[in-house]
C-alpha cells in the first residue's frame, strides 16, 4: 500500500558537496521497503522519484539522499527542516529480501548507493554469511554514505575512476573478485545504466540471484502512464517487451532485463 | 448544486469531470489515491486489437508549463484488456469509456466488436488523433473522409454512445468533427496531444525515444480553448472539452466556450486528487461567476457573431 | 567564438539573434533599451499596402507560460512606413528585415515592389501565417499552392533575399514550406503563433477583441521545434527558427533541431535587454556542450532516420 | 527618456484593505512625471503598468499605489523595503501642465486617484484659480490618498456608491456642479472606464482641456507591441483609429478618443 501525503522534514544535512540528506516522517513510511521510492512533488510538471536511504519503520521515518543535478532537485536541497513535502510513498517493487544464509555483495554507484544502504541497514543484522559493499564513483566526492556503512558494521570496498578513494577503476573490478570467491553469492546493484550493465554481464555466470535497481524518466510513478518503462524480456522480432520502472521495479532481476536494448 | 450531465444515447455523467485517456490506466492503479467512484468518468488508456510495444524510453519530458510524452500507445490488446482489467472496472459505480485505436478501419471495427457486449465499457472514445496511426499518408485525424469511414465503421458494431477525438494539429479541426458527426458519433472529445519535440542538449539528440512526441498540460490550454470554440458553435453534439486543465475555473472556461463536460490528464500526475477537489469546488466557482446551474455555463461566452476560424493570430 | 551567419543572396548576420516581427516595432521603439546594432538583424512589423487597423481591444492575454494576441496586424501601410519609420532603419548597422502582408497576392507584390528599391531593407519576410489573410476560404499559409503563388508574385519584383514565414497550424506543414521554396523562396522561417483562445470568466466572452489570437511565448517551443526539425530535414535553404525562446539554451536547441539563427519574440517584452544577453552567453553554452563552432550546432540532434511526422503522440 | 532598472523599494504601506503604496528609488526617476507609468517585472508572463502616485524628483523617488486584483498585484503586495523592483520607467504621455490661472477639477476612481495625487503634488503649490479633487469609489475603502491631498492643502470632495463615505452616488454630481461654476475649468480624470466616459460627457461643454488617462492591457510598454491600444478619433466607416496607452497615452485629451467604440 502507499499513500499521497504531506510529511515534515526532520532532519536536513548536506552530505557531500551537491548532495542532501533530508528525513521525512510519517506514519504511511513504517511501510517503506528497501529499493522503494517516494515520488515527490517539486516546483516542475512532474514529480521527481528518489529512493530511500535509510528507513526507520519504529518512527515512520525515511532518508532521501538527493544530488542536485537539475531545477528539481535543486529545490530540493534548498529545503529546511520544519518545512513538508508532498509526497506520494512508498512505491514501487523494492529489493527481495536477501537469504541470510548466501554470500551478498552490494554494488552501488553514485546515487544509486543509497538504496544498497536502506537494504544493508534492513537485512544486515541478521546476515550470517559473508557479506560486502562495492562502492564506485567518479572521485571521492560521489562516495555515498561509506561512514553509514562502516557505522552498520561493513566496511566498503570503494573504487574511484579517478583513484582520489579507495582501488583506481570501477565497481568491477571488486566485484569479479567476489564473485570469483562467492560464485553462489548474491547481487544487489544499483548505479548508472552503464554500471548495471556491466554488473549484469560480470553476474551473468553468478548462481544466485542477482537484483538491479533502474532509473528512468517518470510521469505518473504509480503505473497509470506507461512513461517510465525499461526494454524487458522476452524480445519479439520487433524489439523487446517494456515494462514500468515505477511498478513492475525500479528492482528488476537480470533476467528480467533486455540488455542489448537499453 | 447539480453536476449531472446528460449526454446522448442515455450516458449520465455524475458529474463533467472525467479522467483523460491515457493518464489514468485501466482505473486501478490510481485507486489508491482517488475516490475513482467520485470521477464523472474515466476514460481509459488506448486499447489495439492486437498487444502494442510503444515506442523506446525516454517517454517524457518538460516543457515550460508542459509535458511531452511518445507513450506510443503501448497496451496489452483487447483479449488482455478484457481478460485482466475489465473485471476490476466492472466493479466501479462510474462511467467507464473505452479509448479504442487502430492501424486500419478494420482495427477500429474489431476492438469496438470486441467491447459491445461488455458490461464494464458504457462508451467509446475512438482515438483518431494519435500520429502513429496513418491511413494512405495522412493519419484518420486529419482526413475528414478517413475520419468519417472509422466513425462509421465503429457505428455498424455498437449502440454505445460513441465520441470521437480529434486532434488539434491542423487550422479547420471542425471539417473532422462534422464528418464523424455525420458518420454517426454522439460526441466530440478534443483535444489530443499537440505535435511537440525538444532537443536533450546533453545527448545531442531528440530527448523523446520517438523522436517528435504528444504535448499537453496548461500550455496547451489555449490551443484546446480555441478547438473547443470553434467545434461546439459548429455541430450539434455534446463536445467533451479538454487540454491543461488545472483548476475549476479552467473547466467553466472550457464550458463556457462550449463543452459539456471535461476531461482532466495531465494535472493528475502532479496531483492525484486535484480532480476531486475541482468536483468540490466546481460549484462554488459556478455561483461565484453567476451561474445557477452547470448547464447554464455551457456556451455563456458565445456571442451573436459565429466562429469563422478567421480572427487573431499574427 | 564567431557567431556570423552566411545566408543565401549575400545576407550576413552579426549573430544568430534577430527581432521577431511584431514584437519590435519598427526599431526605434526599444533602442532606448537594447542596442539594436548588436542583434543578428530585426524583422519589423507587418507591412501591407494600406494601413490596417487592426483588431478590437483587449489584444493580449497571458496563459500559462505563454501569451496570445490579437493585434490583428495593426500598421500605418506601405507609404506611411517608407516616409515615417525607413528613415529611422537606414541609419542602422544591422540586418533589418521587412515582414510583408497582404489580403491577396497581389498585396503582397505591391509591398515587394514598393520596398525593393529602399536600401533600409536588406530582406523579406513573408507573412503567410497570419489567419486573418484569406485566400479562397483558405489562409495562404495552409495552402501549399496559394503560398507558392505569393512567393512567385514576391519572387518576380524582388532579387533581395526573400524567406517565408510558415504556420504551426497544421499536421505537415512542410508541404507549404516546400512549395515556396519551390516558388523561389531563400529561406524559411518558422513558427508563426498557433491560434488560441481564452475565456474572460467575469465578462463571460473570449478575453481578447478579436476572439481567437496567436499564442506565442516558452509555451510554444516543442511546437516549434517539431515544426523546424521537419522543414530543415526537408528543404535545402536555410531555416530561422523561432517560437518561445528564453535562453542560449533555447537557441541552442533550435541550431540543433537545424535552423541557421532564430527569432526572439515575446520574451523582449519581460526582458528588453536578454537577446543581448542570449548573444553574450552563446559561445559559452556552444562551447559548454562541445561545438567549436555555430555551424557545428546546426541540425546536430538530426539522427540518420528521417522525420516523417509520424512518430510520438498519442 | 525612459530606462530599464532595478529600484530598491524604500518603503511599503499597507493604505487600505488590498492596497498597498511601494516607493522605489532610482535617479532615473528624477525624471517621472504626473500621469506617467512604471512597467514592473512580476512573475508573469508581461510586466504590470502602474501609475506614479507620488514623486519627489530631488530624491529620484516615486510611489506606486497598486490595489491587488490578481497574481501580479498580489505578488507586487508582499514586497517589502530592501527588495528590488525590475522596471521600465518613466513610460508615457504624462498630464499636460495645467494652466495655473484656470480653475482645476481632478476627477480620481479607486486606483485612478494616485496619478492625479501626483499631479496636484507637481502643480498644485503654484496654482493660482480655484481647485477641486473629486474621489470616488464604490465604499469608503475604495477611497485612495484623500488624506495626501489634504496634506497637501486641498480637502478632496468625496462620493461613494453606498454613501459610506462622503456624497452618496459617483463623482458625476460633484464635478456638475463644479463645472456649472467654472464652465472654464481644465479638468484631469483617472479611472474606470464607465466613469471617465461619464466624465466626458459631463466635460463634453468646457471649454477648458480635458485629460483622462486610460488603462489597457499591455505587452511592451513601450510603443513596439501595439496591444494597448484604445478606440481613437478620427473614426472611419469602418471604425475607429487605434492608439497606444502606453505612448500615445495614457493620458488623451477627450477628443482624441472614440468614446462609442470603448
Ligand atoms: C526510481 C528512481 C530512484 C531515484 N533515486 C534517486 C536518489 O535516491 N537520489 C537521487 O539523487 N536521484 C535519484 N533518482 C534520480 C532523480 O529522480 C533525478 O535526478 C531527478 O528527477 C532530476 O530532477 P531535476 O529536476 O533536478 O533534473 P532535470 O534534469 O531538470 O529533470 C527534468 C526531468 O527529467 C527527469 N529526470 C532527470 N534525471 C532523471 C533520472 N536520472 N532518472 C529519472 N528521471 C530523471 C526528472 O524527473 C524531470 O522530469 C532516482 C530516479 C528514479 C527513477
Ligand atoms: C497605464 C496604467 C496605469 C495603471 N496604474 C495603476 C495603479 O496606479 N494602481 C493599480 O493598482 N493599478 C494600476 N493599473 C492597473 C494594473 O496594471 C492592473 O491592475 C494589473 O496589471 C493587474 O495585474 P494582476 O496580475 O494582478 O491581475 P491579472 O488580472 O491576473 O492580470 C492578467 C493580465 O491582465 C492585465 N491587466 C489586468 N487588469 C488590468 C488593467 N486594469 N489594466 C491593464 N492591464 C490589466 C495584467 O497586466 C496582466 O497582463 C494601471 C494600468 C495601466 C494600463
Ligand atoms: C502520458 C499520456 C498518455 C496519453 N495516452 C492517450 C491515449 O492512449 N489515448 C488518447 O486518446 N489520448 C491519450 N493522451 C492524451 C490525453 O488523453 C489528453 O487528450 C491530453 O493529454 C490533453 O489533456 P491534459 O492536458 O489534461 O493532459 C495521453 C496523454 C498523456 C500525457
Ligand atoms: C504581439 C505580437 C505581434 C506579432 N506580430 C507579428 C507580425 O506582424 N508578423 C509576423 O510575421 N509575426 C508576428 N508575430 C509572431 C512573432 O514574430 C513570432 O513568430 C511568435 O511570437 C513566436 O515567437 P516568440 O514565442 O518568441 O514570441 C507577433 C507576435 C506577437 C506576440
Ligand atoms: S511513471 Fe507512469 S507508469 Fe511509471
Ligand atoms: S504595450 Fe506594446 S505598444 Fe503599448
Amino acid at each position: 500500500m502507499a499513500g499521497a501525503f504531506k510529511a515534515p522534514i526532520v532532519a536536513a544535512l548536506a552530505v557531500a558537496p551537491r548532495h542532501v540528506e533530508l528525513v521525512i516522517e510519517h506514519p504511511e513510511l513504517s511501510m517503506a521497503a528497501p529499493g522503494q521510492f517516494a515520488h515527490i512533488l517539486t516546483p516542475g510538471m512532474l514529480r521527481r522519484p528518489v529512493s530511500f536511504s535509510r528507513i526507520d519503520p519504529q518512527r515512520g521515518r525515511a532518508g532521501l539522499l538527493v544530488q542536485v543535478v537539475g531545477q528539481g532537485t535543486a529545490w530540493l536541497a534548498e529545503r529546511s527542516p520544519g518545512e513538508w513535502l508532498d509526497v506520494l510513498a512508498p512505491l514501487g517493487r523494492g529489493f527481495q529480501a536477501p537469504d541470510p544464509a548466501r554470500p551478498w555483495i552490494l554494488v552501488g554507484g553514485g546515487v544509486g548507493i543509497p538504496p544498497l544502504y536502506s537494504a544493508w541497514e534492513r537485512w544486515g543484522p541478521q546476515h550470517r554469511a559473508p557479506a560486502c559493499a562495492i562502492l564506485g564513483a567518479r572521485e571521492a566526492d560521489g562516495i555515498l554514505m561509506a561512514g553509514d556503512f562502516q557505522g552498520a558494521g561493513l566496511l566498503p570496498v570503494l573504487a574511484t575512476e579517478d583513484g582520489s578513494a579507495g582501488r583506481r577503476g570501477t565497481v568491477v573490478g571488486p566485484l569479479e573478485e567476489w564473485l570469483a570467491r562467492y560464485p553462489e553469492a548474491q547481487v544487489m546493484a544499483c548505479g548508472p545504466n552503464g554500471m548495471l550493465a556491466q554488473v549484469s554481464r560480470v553476474a551473468a555466470g553468478a548462481t544466485g540471484p542477482v537484483q538491479l535497481a533502474m532509473e528512468q524518466r517518470m510521469g505518473c510513478g504509480i503505473g497509470a502512464c506507461l512513461a517510465c518503462v525499461v526494454p524487458a524480456t522476452p524480445v519479439g522480432p520487433e524489439g523487446p517487451r517494456y515494462r514500468r520502472v515505477c511498478t513492475d521495479g525500479p528492482v528488476f532481476f537480470r533476467e528480467e532485463l533486455a540488455w542489448s536494448w537499453i | 448544486m447539480d453536476l449531472s450531465v446528460r449526454l446522448p444515447r442515455g450516458l449520465t455523467l455524475k458529474n463533467p469531470i472525467i479522467a483523460a485517456s491515457g493518464t489514468f490506466g485501466f482505473g486501478p492503479e490510481y485507486a489508491r489515491f482517488v475516490q475513482v467512484n467520485r470521477l464523472g468518468g474515466i476514460s481509459v488508456k488506448g486499447i489495439s486489437p492486437e498487444p502494442w510495444r510503444g515506442n523506446p524510453p525516454p517517454r517524457v519530458w518538460e516543457t515550460p508549463s508542459g509535458l511531452l510524452n511518445s507513450i506510443g500507445l503501448q497496451n496489452p490488446g483487447l483479449t488482455t484488456f478484457l481478460e485482466e482489467d475489465a473485471p476490476f472496472l466492472r466493479t466501479l459505480d462510474t462511467v467507464v469509456i473505452a479509448n479504442i485505436i487502430g492501424h486500419t478501419v478494420e482495427e477500429y471495427r474489431t476492438v469496438a466488436a470486441g467491447l459491445q457486449n461488455e458490461p464494464a465499457i458504457h462508451a467509446f472514445e475512438v482515438n483518431i488523433s494519435c500520429p502513429n496511426i496513418k491511413a494512405g499518408g495522412i493519419t484518420f485525424g486529419h482526413d475528414p473522409d478517413a475520419a468519417y469511414h472509422v466513425m462509421r465503421a465503429v457505428r455498424s458494431v455498437t449502440d454505445k454512445p460513441v465520441m470521437v477525438k480529434v486532434s488539434p494539429n491542423m487550422a479547420d479541426p471542425w471539417t473532422v468533427a462534422e464528418a464523424v458527426v455525420e458518420g454517426g458519433a454522439d460526441m466530440i472529445s478534443a483535444i489530443n496531444t499537440v505535435i511537440g519535440l525538444a532537443i536533450d542538449l546533453k545527448r545531442r539528440r531528440p530527448a523523446l525515444g520517438g523522436t517528435t512526441g504528444g504535448l499537453s498540460g496548461p500550455a496547451i490550454k489555449p490551443i484546446a480553448l480555441r478547438v473547443v470554440w470553434e467545434i461546439a458553435q459548429r455541430v450539434s453534439v455534446p463536445v467533451i472539452g479538454m487540454g491543461g486543465i488545472q483548476s475549476a475555473e479552467d473547466v467553466l472556461e472550457f464550458l463556457m466556450a462550449g463543452a459539456r463536460a471535461v476531461m482532466v490528464g495531465t494535472i493528475t500526475f502532479q496531483f492525484p486528487q486535484r480532480m476531486e477537489e475541482i468536483i468540490d469546488r466546481l460549484p462554488l466557482v459556478l455561483a461565484h461567476y453567476g451561474f445557477r446551474s452547470l448547464e447554464e455555463a455551457v456556451g455563456a461566452a458565445w456571442t451573436s457573431r459565429t466562429a469563422d476560424g478567421a480572427e487573431g493570430g499574427e
